[in-house]
């Protein structure tokens, strides 16, 4: 207990300055707990992405919170240096949000599953949206619930044999980048665990990006999806910037949201610069900052004032 | 004969009528002039007609219950007639334009002034106004003290405006002067101003007072008061109000507020608590500060969305699955709802759990006149890890620190040198998963103890848990929530009477129970009846569990109103004699 | 010396190295000659790596526990060895090619016999096979048997496939006859077949013989068996299986297909089941059957999911605000919980209400063998109200009639007739919302009377709770859920050693409670001692809930592992001694 | 009680075939509860419509259900003469799935609010539309939380003062009709309780469809929206009948849905016929039909099956 010192007074955070900000290579994001994921897992592409994205980016470990909800990919932030919170089933979004709201300083990146993101958590993930809020959320979408062993989940494909299909899925996929494109989302891109340094790239844009940001990675589950693999993937994608996609146009993202299956483009499928956040609009946050740097207590004017109000 | 120095008054009309503003600008009057006064609202589950009846009691010294029966009822439309003018003791006040009073139905004495408003006033909606200008004429109070508040309301209003309503409240004043007769009533002047305000006011001032940073929380009756008071000032006091997208939403926003050290709260009814129940779990494993009000309403299910209850009682204590340190308290008044929210915010941050505060319809939405009390709060935020400079750490930092007390250092995000995952799964003291480590049974039972300790110091800093009124009465009422203030009523009541006497054990502690403080009360107690709004007895049932007594003698009641005091009166007295 | 004719068997390695499924093939094996067994299987919230181990008994007589340490160890892999080579008492096998052993580690007596797999099978992959073939050699059981599981389990493959596999089984065999010596231990030949399943399949069988024609739910562990037992099947038996988006539609699904008509369950574990607590109290309120399973694990929160708990007693009585009739049932063994599935039905549909059953990781789990029983369940569905053709009703139809038992006919949509709407907010008999009529308490009493009054008629029809065991018995072990085995496997242990003796109080139904029984037993009971998995002793603050009665003398365990029989047997006899 | 025998067998529901069917005018949807709604809330139109919907497709009340969660527009059941369920805010989609899966033979028609409906609802709500479950959902979209008096609700415009937003709505709001589409809802159309003969027929068309409908209706909250009045959404409402709109074109679809709030597209957006409804593929139902209808019990032999199967 050498170095954990006791206080009774409260030092609020204070984000690094970036003239102040010490450079750290992306194994500095490394935590000292060795990823349990499967071997081959997809998800460790999406942790060394991030890694080489928030490096990349010059953050600070303890500027970021990495917020997660519960499954294979939700285990995340266990692995990566940064504030961690590995939430509820469904509800990452939801949390990350109230802490965002609380200390805005705060990179806010949230991570998770494709059965955390878009099946049980799918209101928080598009209320988010339209909210705008300055948060990147980074899906590991595998297209199946791997900590439960392989059942079918929103993202899993037609006629796909799984562990509660076993005649074959029969509901629709939903559309994760349309669904957040059509929400009002400011920035949605897509990633591959095969493609590290694109998506390395992607991520770093999305978390640069000032509102909320999607990355949609495909994030191969080698135990259970035995459809999407690797190999599968590799058969299919292509890179937007390779075909002049614009980015700012609305129409052209949503057409591309749609390619697949037969074509998956990856890259930055929309962006929309200079909407205004939530947090820039919130009126607490705009006069006082960050509230986890206000002092508490009222002033006796200030309580007297609240009472008399009743009077 | 003197004078009756008391009010008791009904206003009944359709929702949308505007008889609650009406009533509560009567009572803010009688505050301003120094006196007491206890409003409940009875209103339904929709936006308009239906019948909602504003109740309110006035007397000098302090007012504890809603009146059973009107001095006065002003019925603003005929339905109030045919339900309630039979009730009115004095004088019933009505617009004679469109309402008819058949006198012959009338309590004998009670007396029917019809108001012609047309006459009285350029617009019929200006009915309201007259007819509280016709009340302070007959109950001697201060017509001036009106008018003031008719400019401040319509203050933003045009002098016009303003103008015609009170001179819309002059002409009732003095219609009634001309033409009503004396009833016997005359209100005092009592001493300095008194605040009047409701339950859930005092929730949402008390956070303001208490530092709250954060709240979250989705509309549902009889919750929605609080962030109708915060929404429009929280800006002010640098507090972030967000209406979330539903009740996990809200909770869970309010768990990652608390964790990243805003002080955090939400709010709700059972319905929506029960979307909470899983969130809070997180906030006991991960060790997070956080306040949930829940406003207990009639129910199951969506019941009786405006009416009151107290049957939630093993929702809140069985919320989430597990064992896992939490702290329960339950206020019974206005004073004590705003001085909980402190209370539950140190006891939060001290020792890193959630607390619930379980209130209920009628203490969230009644309104009371509260003498001035010391309106400061102490804030103790608890113990805290020293921030780091990165390089010195010679070792991980133990967030979950197995201490003495159970409360390990805390640490928020953004602190230099305290990096740390907080999971729900079950962790080391680092915080670092053991749920997928083969079998670690000792340290996951030091987990368990570490933060189930917590209590054990937790329980010692409540305050005791007391009878109030005389130790050698003949029965001692349990009571919880808003009921306590039937009971003190009660016990005012009949201790006055001289006869034999009563006193009140107030259960305000639910979780941890004050074990102790009630076995001891109970012991003594020469008789005991329990008094709660619900059909299984809840509070008699947790007693039991925590203590092992049972108190047979109950009167409960799940109809979805208050216990009226005639009926809790004659149950004391059976009771008393029995 | 004679040969010991039971076995306790464990199998370690890693998660994905199959070290169940080899198990479960040689349970299957020891039941189809007649054996009994039980096992529990250890293992972590992760898919692959980390250390799994099965753990088996197996026996002539029933078996109710699995052993705290195996006669024989298979080791799959080195991890493994290095954690429990040390617990075998006769023998460890283990793949001679890549792990090793270091004999003088190990108990005196116990043997170390290295399998060189690559010499005795064409693929690494076959060390199970392999190892069970040197087991059964070992311990004098059926080769043949294994040789038609085999062919059986690798039915679907080609014909080269379970060749090899034979091939591998009678290596492991022969090799073992050459190499090993004798270990003292032959299983005997039982007669007939046992069934082996697990208290999860229990219930997914149970559902279908019930007449369950509707399973909703989310994966969770360790409910997910379930539906991973159903799903494949749920069609064949006109059962429509869905699986929900998350646990709030997995359980208003099943309120909707309760309320259509169709038999309907969900299953869960306690986050899911916090998700679930709004919508029972829905059906609470609209009085539609549904059965709710829910299987506890390690908490708080996401805790510990594949380890065993009993921490969500109080959760599930609190689930959802309100008073509401509901019934809750906690099964213990796996016949039992096939059984409380039929018997949960008849309830939900014979009193209209939400039927909980309280499951824990353990039970839903571990695997049995099961005699033979009587497998057919009566299907008792209640009272219907007659269609009627649409032009002949005289008077509206009353769904929610006020009736002597508070049971009133039921309707489905689509019948002649008989439209209603069965809404959540209070209502009167005809399911009109009384929440916003203005106040009619008289209708809200009589509706609260009428729900409230069908349990006292439930309860009148549950099985009495009894005391198992000798009615002199010494002490009374109370227990519930899994719990039992344990106790059951004392009191044989205790009882049958001549000395004093112990029997068993084991609650089955949580709500409504037997009352009068317990009170009954425990004030019958010499000595009580109370055994649960969790850290309050719920069972125990519930029973002095119920009785006012205090157990004092607890073995309370909350490391996530079943109780150690030594541990247990220990705290018995301090408490017959003490 | 005369009218009202008890049974102790269970009389299965049977749809009246189409050729015994009898003819109901509207006011036969009436029940004898009268609507408690304000005046000229917009609520009322939408139950005439659905009234005159269902009439005119000769529909049997007794064969439909309707399935409603918390709030004004939820009251609706209690004002329709069908079976119903008056459920729990946020809940009536699934509440009815489970309906409708038990007896596929209802006409299941979902009513309700915004608020419960895209705000706590959304992901039930959009997870339904890719099942293509064959029911009706039936939204009164009056922007704001009507039965709480007036909050904020997941449509509410952006700058809108309500009382959880005083200071005016910093949200965006969602596109139900887009995210509709985008999630494989297989008819879309939206009406306004000021266009009451067209509402009836769009509900009409709604109901007729096989597969997920959805009829977002703009129904005035008279009472707490002072901005979408009748009058507001009379100046910009069009019908897209008038403009020779191709309900096939998903695009097209689209770019209807994101014409708002300038010009407001009333009529059918997007339908898509011949997809297979999640009833129709499920195994038991075409095996056994309605689960309502099954007998209960197994054989003995069934019996012996499964139990064999442990052994
Ligand atoms: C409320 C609740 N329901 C269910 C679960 C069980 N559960 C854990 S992870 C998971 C799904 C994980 O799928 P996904 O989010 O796609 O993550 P993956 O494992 O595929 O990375 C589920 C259903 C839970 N923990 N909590
Ligand atoms: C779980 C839960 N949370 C909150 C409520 C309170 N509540 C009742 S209606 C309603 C909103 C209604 O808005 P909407 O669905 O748009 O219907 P409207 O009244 O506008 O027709 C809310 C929040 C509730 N009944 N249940
Ligand atoms: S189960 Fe799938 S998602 Fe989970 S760790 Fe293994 S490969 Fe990754
Ligand atoms: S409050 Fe609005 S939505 Fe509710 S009934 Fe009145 S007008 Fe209609
Ligand atoms: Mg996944
Ligand atoms: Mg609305």
């Amino acid at each position: 207990m050498a170095n954990q010192l006791v206080s009774k007074e409260f030092h609020a955070p204070v984000r690094t300055p970036a003239a102040e900000a010490v450079a750290h290579k992306p194994t500095d994001f490394k935590s000292d707990v060795k990823p349990d994921w499967c071997p081959s897992c997809g998800d460790f592409g999406v942790l060394a992405g991030l890694q080489k994205a928030v490096s990349t980016l010059g953050l600070q470990p303890k500027d970021i919170l990495t917020v997660s909800g519960i499954g294979c990919s939700s285990n995340l932030p266990g692995f990566f240096r940064t504030y961690g919170v590995h939430s509820l089933h469904g509800r990452s979004v939801a949390v990350a949000t109230g802490a965002k709201l609380a200390n805005p300083d705060l990179t806010v990146i949230i991570t998770g599953g494709d059965g955390d993101g878009y099946g049980i958590g799918l209101g928080h993930f598009l209320h988010a949206v339209r909210r705008n809020l300055d948060v990147t959320y980074i899906v590991m979408n595998n297209q199946i619930y791997g900590l439960t062993t392989g059942q079918a989940s929103p993202t899993t494909s037609v006629a796909a044999k799984t562990k509660s299909t076993p005649g074959g899925c029969i509901e629709g996929p939903l559309n994760p980048l349309a669904l957040a494109i059509v929400s009002g989302a400011t920035f949605v891109a897509r990633a591959f665990s095969g493609e590290p340094n694109h998506m390395a790239d992607v991520m770093a844009q999305a978390i640069k990006h000032k509102g909320f940001s999607l990355v949609d990675c495909f994030s191969p589950c080698v135990t259970y999806n035995k459809i999407n693999t690797y190999q599968w993937f590799k058969e299919r994608v292509y890179k937007l910037e390779d075909k002049k996609h614009d980015a700012a146009d609305f129409k052209a993202a949503l057409d591309r949201a749609f390619e697949e299956p037969e074509k998956i483009p990856l890259g930055v499928f929309y962006k929309r610069e200079g909407a205004a956040t939530y947090e820039d609009q919130d009126g607490a946050i705009q006069k006082f900052g960050p509230a986890v740097r206000q002092k508490l207590g009222t002033t006796p004017e200030e309580r007297k004032a609240i009472w008399d109000s009743f009077k | 004969m003197a004078k009756k120095n008391t009010l008791g008054l009904w206003i009944g009309g359709a929702a949308g009528d505007g008889n609650a503003s009406a009533g509560e600008s009567f009572m803010q009057i009688c505050a301003r002039s120094g006196l007491h006064s206890y409003a409940y609202n009875s209103y339904q589950s929709l936006i308009r007609g239906g019948h909602v009846l504003f109740q309110l009691a006035i007397s000098e010294k302090k007012a504890w219950v809603h009146p059973d029966a009107p001095d006065i009822l002003i019925a603003l439309n005929q339905d109030t007639i045919e339900r309630v003018a039979k009730d009115a003791i004095s004088a019933i006040l009505f617009n004679s334009d469109k309402i008819k009073v058949d006198e012959s139905k009338l309590k004998k004495g009670c007396k029917a002034f019809g108001l012609p408003i047309m006459q009285l006033a350029p617009n019929p909606l200006m009915q309201n106004t007259v007819a509280v200008g016709a009340l302070i004429q007959l109950v001697g109070a201060d017509l001036g003290l009106y008018e003031e508040m008719l400019r401040e309301r319509f203050g933003k209003k045009t002098k016009e405006v303003q103008d015609a309503n009170v001179a819309a409240a002059k002409a009732g004043y003095d219609y009634a002067a001309k033409n009503f007769g004396d009833i016997g009533i005359q209100l005092p002047k009592g001493k300095g101003k008194k605040a009047v305000l409701t339950g859930n006011q005092a929730f949402g001032a008390g956070a303001v007072v208490a530092g709250c940073k954060f709240y979250s929380a989705y509309p549902m009756t009889p919750a929605s008061g609080i962030m109708h008071w915060l929404a429009p000032r929280a800006a002010k006091y640098g507090m972030v109000f967000k209406q979330a997208e539903d009740e996990l939403a809200a909770m869970n926003m309010a768990v990652g507020a608390g964790h990243a050290g805003a002080r955090s709260m939400t709010g709700t009814s059972g319905g929506g608590f029960a979307l909470m129940t899983e969130a809070i779990g997180m906030a006991g494993m991960i060790e997070a500060p956080v306040v949930v009000v829940t406003v207990q309403r009639g129910g199951p299910s969506t019941g009786l969305p405006t009416k009151t209850e107290q049957g939630d009682l093993f929702q809140v204590i069985g919320a989430s699955q597990g064992d896992f340190p939490k702290a329960i308290i339950a206020p019974s008044t206005v004073e004590d709802a705003y001085k909980t929210v402190g209370e539950a915010f140190n006891l939060a941050e001290k020792y890193q759990l959630p607390v619930m505060i379980v209130s209920d319809l009628t203490l969230s939405e009644h309104l009371e006149t509260v003498d001035d009390f010391e309106l400061d709060m102490p804030i103790e935020r608890g113990v805290w890890a020293t921030p780091r400079k990165n390089g010195e750490a010679g070792e991980p930092f133990l967030r979950y620190m197995n201490t003495d007390t159970g409360v390990s250092p805390r640490a928020v995000p953004g602190q230099e040198g305290l990096l740390y995952v907080a999971g729900t799964d079950e962790h080391d003291e680092k915080g670092d998963l053991i749920s997928d480590v083969h079998t670690d049974p000792a340290k996951r039972r030091m987990m368990m103890e570490k933060r189930q300790r917590k209590m054990t110091f937790l329980a010692k800093e409540l305050k005791p848990t007391k009878v109030e009124g005389p130790a050698d009465a003949d029965l001692t009422i349990v009571c919880w929530g808003s009921t306590y203030t039937l009971v003190r009523h009660l016990m005012e009541t009949v201790n006055a009477a001289g006869g034999k006497k009563i006193n009140i054990l107030n259960i305000r502690y639910v979780y941890p129970f004050a074990t102790e403080d009630v076995t001891a009360a109970l012991k003594k107690a020469k008789k005991v009846l329990a008094i709660e709004l619900n059909f299984t007895g809840q509070m008699c049932r947790l007693i039991r569990m925590e203590t092992g007594i049972e108190i047979k003698d109950k009167l409960l009641s799940y109809d979805g109103e208050p216990i009226p005091v005639e009926k809790a009166l004659a149950k004391v007295q059976e009771a008393l004699n029995g």
